[in-house]
């Protein structure tokens, strides 16, 4: 068994400084590094590029990072739940490269697998298409995508162990298990780190060798960014 | 009289088919999973990583690591199942979703779909909307036929940055149901109450219109 | 739910006709669809092109098919303990493509997912890299690989429910997941097929939206190839 | 005197690192994974889809769905993962494998690698091959210095169809230890009581020897 434990949050982001790529899981404040943004929060480590698929919201996940100005360039699907984000960008104080949320998934699995470009129809036509080659295949046209490069990768999990093995929950597995290996060092935060042999192999969704360092987060808010109850 | 906004999801139940796997964008395409007619069965894909969507939870039984594409709490039915972004996209991208419905900010009578940023002013982001439009065969709008000041949203040409080329099938407004043929429109059903003449002075693009126009039902 | 479930192979089966392509999972003999390959060795359907790992042995597998030459041609990355394959091949009966076995399981993937083609390094400088497009990124040169084209998918899962959902057991995993949905037509026998709900959503390797027919098999011999035991 | 396979599998498993991932071939490669030194842990990795493998299992334990990437039947050990074809070469191809041990027909004094084929005459296949050598930084060939007909497989140029270019570091034969540097061979050790001469004249390609070669230690 390879150990990738570590202690705790500042231990997990070592190595984290002004001007690196970062890949961050979740999907709005779903399934988020929560005590990994945090603790960036606290860093303040500046000028970073993020590749996330949303901006979080004003006061919490990368929003936080935004309001201190501690991101220089987002690179994401959507924004619509962020003021600042959205002032920022109008403003020209931040850079963002939107990219259609199937491409953002297809270009950290990419990333992961060591392809280093395919094609895709998303956004063929449209603006993300400048300055992409296109080819066509059967009568349809696509564009090329490049593998996305990034320094870490920090994700959440719902359990993991010592080596690194991950088990999402429901929906908030979404962009974490291909941003696992996609950038040079992958950091997972886990709201249980169980001893090695507790997770059933068929069950993992990301195998300990695409993790570098796990550990076992204090706290987890888990905010909902959109409560909706039915009437019973 | 125009439909609001439960009637136009209603109408767009119709268009649903026993067996399709389907994706609803936020807003009224999401009303829509409140309108399967009770003798088929179709499944709820949402791009965030859950096909098999069930209603919206009762009180005190949300769960903040199960929702869907428009970040609202949901739960899901049995025979669910859990994916990655990836995955979800494979689905999208593979073509085995079997019909979209989304909205838009303008169509073109081409089909061209303009939804994700306004230059200058609002910039949501394209979300998987860029994914969707370049990927289904079968992709519905429902939208407001006219913006809110007064501007048809059916175009010759999108003035909008363009989220997809050539895709809109139909499309389904509070007052018409349009389908794209041959790069034109055509009208095919009218609200109760609407006149054709309305129909054709609020879309801007050429509208072609048959000699009788049935009115929705539902 | 979309009930996917069908009474029997041979209804499982139906449509598969002369000169198709079919995937088939597995590797060597396992996790490979015996139920579905011994029906279509009854059937004497001919002319077809096989897209798997391996090509089975002499007499269990897709090394039934090639007995029977129903193979018109075999793509695979490996063949090496099939004498009656390596026969037919250096006699030129059979036409083979042989495929590096990691661009042999992207280009299932690839079908699957929409994505037309993608760069992979592997095979570049040799005979698989002939008639190919050759790009350069950061330095090392990558061929480009289009993704299969097939009319139907026959994979074997441990267990499924009626809706198709499928989980794959130890290594008899392998290329099964990758091909569905990349045919036109999955079809899918498990070796248990239970009723809806029974299934963790969480542990689903392949929800049922990529599969077109379940059914359960009648037997499964489940043949070691290699009996490989220690002392102890 | 010239090693076994057991001898040769010896002196590579000197070569694993604490905590690396390491894919090995049929044939000698698979025998490291009975020399892993005790005070160091790596985990091993089979293309067709586990990682954490372990030793054989014992009589009447064995799984058919649980097999290496040379069909043989295996076990796992705590920690270990299932997952398809798809993510095992993501794992490959992604560089995540620390170390590649692999057996050949022939090697070029560049790092060239031939072991698939032999036209007209045995064609086995790539399998995983490719992949393997076209990815990992980190290769080495396990082999019989000459072959069968006594010829070095140790070449300046391969003549069997290429499986990789320039990608083989290290060779371990039963003779000798060669790095390829710069693209040239570097006699690094050679095997208890094996002459210099001998590895010179069973090496094709340039070999280059320093004044002193160390003996293989065990």
């Amino acid at each position: 068994m390879i150990n990738k434990k570590v202690s705790s949050v500042t231990k997990a982001l070592e190595g984290i400084s002004n001007g690196m790529t970062l890949m961050i899981g979740g999907f709005g404040l779903c399934g988020i590094p929560e005590n990994s943004i945090l603790e960036l929060a606290r860093s303040g480590i500046k000028n970073l590029v993020c590749i996330s698929n949303n901006a979080g919201v004003d006061d919490f996940g990368l929003g936080l990072l935004l309001k201190n100005k501690q991101i220089h360039t987002m690179i994401a699907s959507y924004v619509g739940e962020n003021a600042e984000f959205e002032r920022q960008m109008l403003s020209g104080e931040l850079k963002v490269i939107l990219t259609p949320q199937g491409t953002l998934a297809e270009k950290c699995r990419a990333a992961q697998a060591g392809i280093p470009a395919f094609y895709t129809p998303a956004g063929y036509g449209t603006e993300v298409a400048k300055g992409k080659e296109v080819k066509i295949f059967d009568g349809k046209s696509y564009i090329l995508e490049e593998a996305y490069k990034a320094d870490f990768s920090i994700v959440k999990a719902w359990k993991g162990d010592e080596s690194g093995n991950l088990i999402f929950k429901g929906t908030a597995r979404n962009f974490n298990p291909m941003m696992c290996g996609a950038g040079n060092i992958t950091i997972a935060e886990v709201e249980s780190l169980v001893p090695i042999g507790q997770l059933d192999p068929n069950s993992i969704h990301i195998p300990g060798i695409f993790v570098d360092r796990i550990f076992q987060g204090t706290k987890f808010e888990k905010r909902i960014e959109q409560l909706t109850i039915r009437k019973k | 009289m125009p439909l609001d906004k439960n009637l136009i999801a209603k109408r767009i139940s119709q268009e649903l088919k026993d067996g399709f796997y389907v994706n609803l964008g936020i807003g009224i395409p999401t009303l829509i999973a409140n309108y399967v007619p009770e003798n088929i069965n179709v499944e709820f894909q949402s791009e965030n990583g859950v096909l098999g969507m069930g209603p919206f939870p009762i009180k005190g039984s949300e769960d903040p690591d199960l929702i869907n594409a428009g970040k609202q709490t949901i739960t899901t039915l049995p025979g669910a199942s859990f994916f990655d972004s990836a995955m979800s996209f494979s689905m999208i991208r593979g073509k085995h979703v079997d019909l979209t419905v989304l909205g838009a900010m303008e169509v073109s009578e081409k089909g061209d779909i303009s939804n994700w940023k306004i230059p200058g002013k609002l910039v949501k982001g394209m979300g998987g909307a860029m994914d969707l439009v370049a990927s289904s065969d079968n992709i519905i709008v429902a939208m407001m036929h006219v913006n809110k000041k007064g501007e048809s949203k059916l175009l010759k040409k999108c003035k909008l940055p363009i989220t997809g080329l050539r895709c809109v099938k139909k499309i389904v407004t509070e007052i018409a149901v349009i389908d794209i043929i041959n790069e034109e429109f055509h009208l095919k059903e009218i609200a109760p109450g609407v006149s054709v003449d309305y129909v054709i002075s609020s879309t801007e693009g050429k509208l072609n219109v048959p000699e009788f126009v049935p009115t929705m039902k539902f």
